[in-house]
């Protein structure tokens, strides 16, 4: 186990490591822009340019500033251009609102996604099961960038049941905190609903059809009894895997749409100006950021199935 | 709108390019506290964007002149006015304008006695060349405009100073500036936030998150980069300042908490709903005109600006490099669609320089006359086609992008539109080595109110640079360049701004551009705030002393 | 019962066959700390025309010995010669003009059998690949061998799924034969079977063998079935070769506990089945 | 997978009976083939019925509706609503926003784009997961190592970040790569963008299969049989992926259709003038206030042809597989990663 878990979490670093790279020939090397040259303003001289390229580098070679950058990274001395601000604060000062609107959105799309999963699976082929199926494929088919507008504009604008977005932090005050938040949160939610809601039932199916379910039965326990303590607890496994993986692409960027139209300044934002903007410096440190948490909770998934499954420890490669 | 954020993004219009607003408003002229209301209470109020720099010597944007025009004071200022009466250069922490001798070279002022900073600090005359150093070896945008400072080209290479062109005495708060040659407009760039005098143990690197102390009626007490930050009255006007500059506004309200909101559709729900009293950015597109309907006049007021929106087009390239062939198109655009594409928020002029610049009087020469046009394309009889097209991608900029588009290939042009994310636009195509910069859009807001700062980086030759590069038309005419360099170097008066009238129309004879309008913003206020009283000046915008609660 | 004593050099001569898996372990660069020995120094040898059997429990290495034979697995060390020529840890394009003397016949017919492929494509592929026939001749050629195995020529054009698993395996057995091999190795080809159903393969085989002039190395767990086929019987115990011998002396007089524990363990046979391995064994 | 003709009881057929029995998703398959008709019928409404062209602008015109003369956009900058056929079939659907074209002329080419695009980079994207799951599942050791660690690497980066980037460095340059020669505007820089990033949702399920697949006895059958690596990839594994791969294929178009939605909206997928039902979204959001329609119509648009497709999957993966437990997971898991990324998921899609 000890050794499987180093490897993967060596991976990681490599991962880590590409990525890295990848963001900084797409974001530097490709788009064949000089930074010094948008610093510099309209109304720029030759100079100008001249002393901002040698204040920042840019007219080191690219690996060197390759190499500056994730010197930087280590350090935690990453500076954005404009203004000229430690990119680390931001993302630090970013994180609560990031996180509380991923919990908070989890928490629906979890609940939800469990109980019409469940739902649809005890009444399988009924009506509301096709309902419910419906309604959960539709959830995912709708783009976030029409359903916040649309929600924000009807639900908050036209009829003032929501206040308009922007985060309040917890610490401010708990009851506005979450008003504000409710729109964002099943905006996130939504198409997840639909999606577990989906794995769920099948593999609830799946699990009904197990020789063990139809031993509880003919021992005479409860249908109930049946389906919460063998079912259920049985067909949870592979959606809290998979919630694993979705939690950490959320806190990873999920968010930046969400969070950019309901004006939560949490690190999509940031991603969102810094991308607007075209600063490498945020741009790589929200992207290592969230990989960082995209690879660390694949890590986990995979760790906690290779403790579940021995089988998988013992396979050649460490990614599945 | 094709951006990140998105609904968000048709703010920043003004934001990206805006420099100076201009007024001239509605003939309405109120003048600082021109209201009856309250005195005192905190104004709650939102931007689209957080300003690229909350630190005067290097912001060059409009959010940032209008967050910090009452917080740091240059040694002179502008009026706080509306409209022309705001274009007026008048003392601020010098007690006069600058005598102006050694034919136009040598600038003399002296400092009011008994200012203080916002922390207590006593002003001091060497607080001047302080901030122009600091402002240099920050590599800020602004310094071009100090370089003729005798010794600052140097300076700005060596970064070891002092410069030798400044002279400051701290006993008799005398400043002597010697420039290399005349400058016309360097009274005007006196007035600009650059050059504000700070503290001399001011740090030398950004504060944006930490401002340092200023003059102003304001202090800035809190600022989170790109969430929002939050103003108290500087409690040394009140003993020193205001005392030593009674013509400059105290202020009403006791302070203020600015918030970011990216998305312009809530924050004109909010200002709506009453749950911010104002926004800096004008309405989106989309809302404008039913934000126009219902309060104008009592909430909202539209503000000119000083700012031309055109079409270039390459003159030293073909097809563009034939006369008759820039004419055609200038015929063809039709301002009064993009009018409409601009949601009513330009107005349509012709010419390089926009109403409300002095030297501006109006002519048209060549109204919309699509069968003049073809005529002319059928005389020029361009061989090369092949053209690429540019514009942004803030809304509605891209959508006028593709209108010219359209009216090109119209013309019987081969085009390519090619978008660029806002930020990046003016670098992409201000560098010689991008591929196809044929004809495109863009814009031009004032830095300060003189018609030199319109013609010296936009069409003089001299301006025409490999990176950076503002003159996109790459027009060089030597006879223009020649009346843009003598003029430069002249005080503004009532022949130089015939001369610019002149000029200007000269230009356009060549064509270089096809103008289509000046922008215009908007002041928009809650029912809480007084509409009449807020002044929006047309270099820094609205003051934060001109709020008032009714 | 053939004579076993045929004379000249033998079709396959397997000395010293090892294969063993190692169990790698290490923090991060990995280290041989044990191997698993599944075959151990075997040596046997199947003569032109004879059957040889291989018992021995499940886990005896009896499979690996076959793959390693075949050069499915790479064996570790030892050597395989057929007909005289060495083809241990020759490459893949060597090995390919001998695949068609030697072939196999798999244990379970469910997973040997393409399921997305015709029957007639999964007889008929080494043919065409080999290039030995095409076209209608090669549908010719693989319906006659239906025929041979007891299918019929109309199910060239089904799918494997509906057919029943005696009829899979002899659909197996087509394929193995296609090739016109010198040497099939069979791997448990009837342990998967119903017992009735494993007769009429086991006779299947029999008979085949006598057509085409076929060796068998056929492996199995029941020493009762590989008594009855083969003309001499090695018994494996973990991976290695614990008794050799003609398949009488092994049966009557096992020399080694482990034979004798097998043989104890050859269930009782029903009438039917006495009586047809009865009349087999008189054949 | 046959060459035969005769296959009355082939599992392809099986599956098609299956299928047809499954009346919801014939009904969805209909739909589908709609609104692909819809986008095909574009030149021909555009010419016949509208008179105007998907790039035509109509800003300053005016149009007569029932003898009154009306703005095709006001002077506030307000488009027309639909006319439905009150000015003869001109802006049946009303004008597209601010540039004044024909709303239902440009939702039918921009589907086709979408569709096009759609299409296109579920091909491409579901060949590449294929070919690599195919080598990384045969071969394993170093190969699939290799191979995994690219796909997690991929899976990591900031899918739309990073498209906005090419976007800005396609525009300004051009790219190329080899004999790939990309320039601004092309609608291969979205289909790229879109089959790179899909890769990793498709080829780990599949490779998966692949390692399964190859532990069976028929492959060894046909090494035995002489047949080389490439052989037993391709004619003996590869067929038994097939029901995965369509299932994949159909969503995956579903899947790209909202990526590329989401791409446009970030100004690096289709590009002006030319429309895609994301760009159209993009500027109907703006007027949401104004013409609702105008993103609301393009919306359904894409959502009525994902659930489509979704359900038009679904029935396929039950109809090819109806026991194939495995497949479900892996196509399940596959929509976790890839479903939700369509479009929302920022940093990992």
């Amino acid at each position: 186990m000890t050794r499987f878990i180093v490897r993967r979490l060596v991976a990681m670093i490599g991962v880590l490591f590409a990525v890295s790279v990848i963001v900084f020939v797409v974001f530097m090397v490709l788009p064949k822009q000089n930074p010094a040259q948008t610093l510099a303003g309209k109304n720029a001289t030759p100079g100008l340019v001249k002393n901002i390229e040698e204040e920042w580098g840019f007219d080191d070679s690219l690996p060197v500033q390759y190499a500056t950058m994730m010197k930087k990274v280590f350090t935690g001395e990453l500076t954005s251009y404009k203004p000229r601000l430690p990119v680390d604060d931001r993302i630090i000062e970013g994180i609560p609102a990031t996180l509380s609107l991923a919990v908070g959105a989890a928490v629906i799309w979890l609940f939800f996604g469990l109980l019409l999963g469940y739902l649809s699976a005890i009444r399988a082929g009924g009506w509301l099961d096709r309902i419910l199926t419906g309604v959960s494929i539709a959830g995912i088919s709708i783009p976030v960038f029409l359903l916040a507008p649309v929600l924000l504009y009807f639900l908050s604008y036209k009829l003032e049941i929501f206040p308009n977005a922007q985060y309040v932090p917890f610490s401010e005050d708990p009851y506005e905190w979450a008003r504000h938040l409710i729109l964002p949160w099943f905006t996130l939610a939504l198409l997840s609903i639909g999606f577990y809601s989906r794995v769920l039932r099948s593999n609830m199916l799946d699990v009904m059809n197990e020789d063990y379910v139809r031993t509880a039965r003919a021992k005479g326990l409860s249908e109930r009894k049946v389906m919460t303590r063998h079912v259920l607890r049985n067909s949870l496994i592979p959606v809290i895997t998979l919630f694993g993986l979705d939690f950490g692409a959320t806190i990873a960027g999920t968010a930046i749409i969400t969070e950019a139209i309901f004006s939560i300044d949490g690190v999509g934002y940031y991603a969102a100006e810094a991308v607007k903007k075209f600063e490498l410096p945020p741009i790589m440190g929200v992207a290592l950021y969230g990989a960082f948490f995209v690879v660390l909770l694949n890590a986990l998934v995979d760790i906690a199935y290779a403790y579940l499954d021995p089988r998988v420890r013992l396979g050649e490669s460490a990614s599945e | 709108m094709k951006k990140l954020g998105a609904v968000i993004a048709v703010l920043v219009l003004a934001a990206l390019s805006t420099i100076g607003l201009a007024a001239c408003g509605g003939g309405d002229d109120t003048s600082s506290g021109g209201g009856s209301g309250q005195k005192g209470g905190t104004l709650n109020a939102t931007y689209a964007s957080f300003p690229d720099y909350m630190d005067p010597a290097l912001s060059y944007t409009a959010e940032g002149w209008t967050a910090m025009a009452d917080v740091y004071i240059p040694l002179l200022t502008y009026k706080h006015a509306n409209g022309e009466e705001g274009s007026e250069v008048i003392p601020g922490l010098a007690e006069d304008l600058p005598k102006i001798s050694n034919g136009g070279k040598t600038y003399t002022l002296k400092l009011r006695p008994g200012l203080k900073y916002s922390d207590g600090t006593p002003v001091k005359a060497s607080d001047f060349p302080f901030a122009v150093e600091r402002m240099i070896e920050l590599n800020s945008g602004g310094s071009p405009f100090y370089l003729t400072i005798e010794g600052a080209e140097k300076f700005s290479e060596t970064k070891k100073g002092p410069i030798p062109g400044i002279k400051a005495n701290d006993k008799t708060g005398e400043i002597v500036i010697n420039l290399e040659g005349p400058r016309g407009t360097f009274t005007n760039e006196l007035g600009l936030m650059f050059v504000a005098p700070l503290p001399q143990d001011t740090p030398i690197e950004d504060l944006s998150a930490n401002p340092p102390p200023g003059t102003g009626p304001y202090m800035i007490t809190k600022s989170q980069p790109g969430k929002g930050w939050e103003y108290e009255r500087n409690p040394y006007w009140e003993k020193a300042n205001g005392k030593a500059m009674p013509d400059l506004p105290e202020g009403v309200v006791d302070g203020a908490k600015i918030t970011v909101i990216r998305n312009p559709q809530s924050q004109v729900d909010d200002i709506e709903q009453g749950t911010y009293d104002w926004m800096q950015n004008p309405p989106p597109s989309s809302r404008y005109a039913e934000v126009k309907e219902k309060y104008e006049g009592t909430q909202f007021r539209v503000e000119p600006t000083i700012s031309t929106y055109y079409f270039w087009m390459n003159t030293q390239e073909p097809p563009f490099d034939d006369v008759k062939v820039r004419q055609a198109v200038n015929y063809a655009v039709d301002a009064k669609a993009l009018e409409r594409i601009y949601a009513g928020q330009i107005v349509a002029t012709q010419q390089i320089l926009p109403p409300g610049m002095p030297g501006y009087e109006q002519f048209e020469l060549y109204p919309h006359d699509m069968g003049k046009a073809e005529e002319l394309m059928k005389e020029a009889n361009p061989s090369d086609t092949d053209i690429t097209v540019w514009t942004d991608t803030e809304s509605p900029n891209n959508e006028a992008g593709e209108y010219f588009n359209e009216i090109l290939k119209e013309l019987g042009f081969n085009t390519q539109l090619k978008i660029i994310n806002a930020d990046n636009y003016l670098t992409v195509i201000g560098n010689a080595t991008t591929p196809g910069l044929d004809a495109g859009w863009s814009d031009w807001f004032q830095d300060y109110p003189h018609p030199n700062d319109f013609f010296q980086p936009l069409l003089a030759g001299g301006s025409i640079l490999p990176t950076n590069n503002g003159n996109f038309a790459k027009f060089d005419n030597s006879a223009v360049n020649k009346k843009i360099k003598e003029l430069g170097a002249e005080q503004l008066g009532p022949d130089q701004e015939a001369a610019y009238k002149d000029l200007d129309k000269e230009i356009m004879e060549e064509a270089p551009w096809a103008p289509y309008g000046t922008r215009t913003l908007s002041t928009f206020v809650s029912d809480a705030i007084d509409l009449e009283s807020v002044i929006f000046n047309p270099t820094f915008g609205h003051y934060l002393s001109s709020f008032e609660f009714k | 019962m053939r004579d076993s004593t045929n004379p000249g050099a033998p079709l396959l001569e397997v000395t010293d066959l090892v294969k063993h898996f190692p169990i790698k372990r290490g923090i991060l660069i990995d280290r041989e700390v044990d191997q698993v020995r599944a075959v151990d120094g075997v040596s046997f040898r199947v003569e032109q025309g004879e059957t040889l059997g291989l018992v021995g429990e499940s886990g005896s290495g009896k499979s690996t010995a076959c793959r390693a034979v075949l050069q499915l697995i790479k064996p570790t060390s030892g050597s395989v010669r057929f007909e005289g020529r060495e083809i241990s840890g020759i490459g893949r394009r060597e090995m390919r003009p001998l695949r068609r003397e030697m072939q196999m016949i798999f244990q379970d017919p469910y997973a040997s059998l393409n399921p997305r492929k015709r029957i007639g494509q999964i007889v008929g592929d080494p043919l065409k690949r080999q290039g030995i026939a095409s076209g209608s001749e090669l549908r010719r050629q693989v319906q006659e061998l239906l025929e041979r195995v007891g299918l019929s020529s109309e199910h060239y054009n089904r799918f494997p799924h509906e057919f029943s698993g005696g009829q899979r395996q002899r659909i197996g057995i087509a394929r193995a034969l296609s090739l016109k091999p010198k040497l099939v190795i069979c791997d448990e080809p009837v342990s998967a079977l119903d017992v009735s159903i494993q007769a009429q393969i086991v006779n299947l085989l029999d008979d085949l063998q006598d057509e085409f002039g076929l060796a068998y190395l056929f492996v199995a767990h029941d020493i009762g079935v590989v008594r009855h086929i083969s003309d001499r019987i090695a018994v494996m115990n973990e991976g290695k070769i614990v008794e050799q011998g003609s398949a009488d002396q092994v049966c009557e007089n096992p020399q080694d506990e482990y034979t004798k524990k097998l043989l104890a363990a050859v269930p009782i046979p029903d009438p039917r089945e006495s009586r047809e391995r009865h009349s087999g064994s008189v054949q | 997978m046959s060459t035969e003709p005769s296959a009355e009881r082939g599992p392809w057929s099986l599956a098609l009976r299956r299928f047809l029995r499954n009346r919801l998703a014939v009904a969805f398959l209909g739909l589908f083939v709609l609104i692909v008709l819809f986008v095909l019928a574009a030149p021909l409404w555009a010419d016949n019925v509208a008179h105007t062209g998907p790039n035509e602008e109509h800003t300053v015109e005016q149009i007569t509706v029932d003898g009154e003369k009306k703005d095709v956009v006001t002077p506030e900058g307000k488009p027309i609503g639909p006319q439905w056929f009150g000015a003869d079939g001109k802006f049946f659907l009303g004008a597209d926003g601010r540039l004044g074209r024909d709303e239902m002329v440009r939702l039918m080419y921009g589907g086709r784009t979408s569709l096009q695009i759609g299409i296109t980079a579920a091909l491409i994207a579901t060949i590449l997961a294929v070919v690599l799951a195919l080598l990384a599942g045969y071969f394993r050791g170093w190969v699939d190592g290799l191979i995994a660690r690219t796909l997690d690497t991929i899976w990591s980066l900031p899918v739309f970040l990073i498209g906005l980037a090419l976007g800005i460095a396609l525009a300004v340059g051009g790219l190329k790569i080899g004999p790939l020669e990309l320039s601004s505007g092309s609608i291969w820089n979205p289909i790229l963008v879109i089959s790179i990033f899909t890769v990793p949702y498709i080829a780990r399920p599949i490779r998966g299969q692949v390692l399964a697949l190859s532990e069976k006895e028929f492959v060894e059958a046909a090494v035995a049989q002489g047949a080389g690596p490439v052989r037993v990839m391709f004619s003996e594994i590869l067929p038994n992926l097939a029901s995965t791969i369509i299932v994949f294929f159909t969503l995956m178009i579903a899947n790209s259709m909202l990526f590329e939605a989401g791409l446009s909206f970030l100004g690096a997928g289709v590009q002006p003038p030319n429309s895609s039902w994301g760009t159209m979204i993009t500027v109907g959001v703006e007027l949401l206030n104004i013409q609702p329609l105008l993103a609301i119509l393009p919306g359904l648009m894409i959502m009525l042809t994902v659930l489509a497709l979704n359900i038009v999957g679904d029935a396929l993966r039950d109809a090819l597989d109806p026991r194939g437990k495995a497949r479900m997971d892996a196509a399940l898991e596959f929509e976790a990663q890839g479903g939700i990324a369509t479009g929302q998921q920022g940093a990992t899609a």
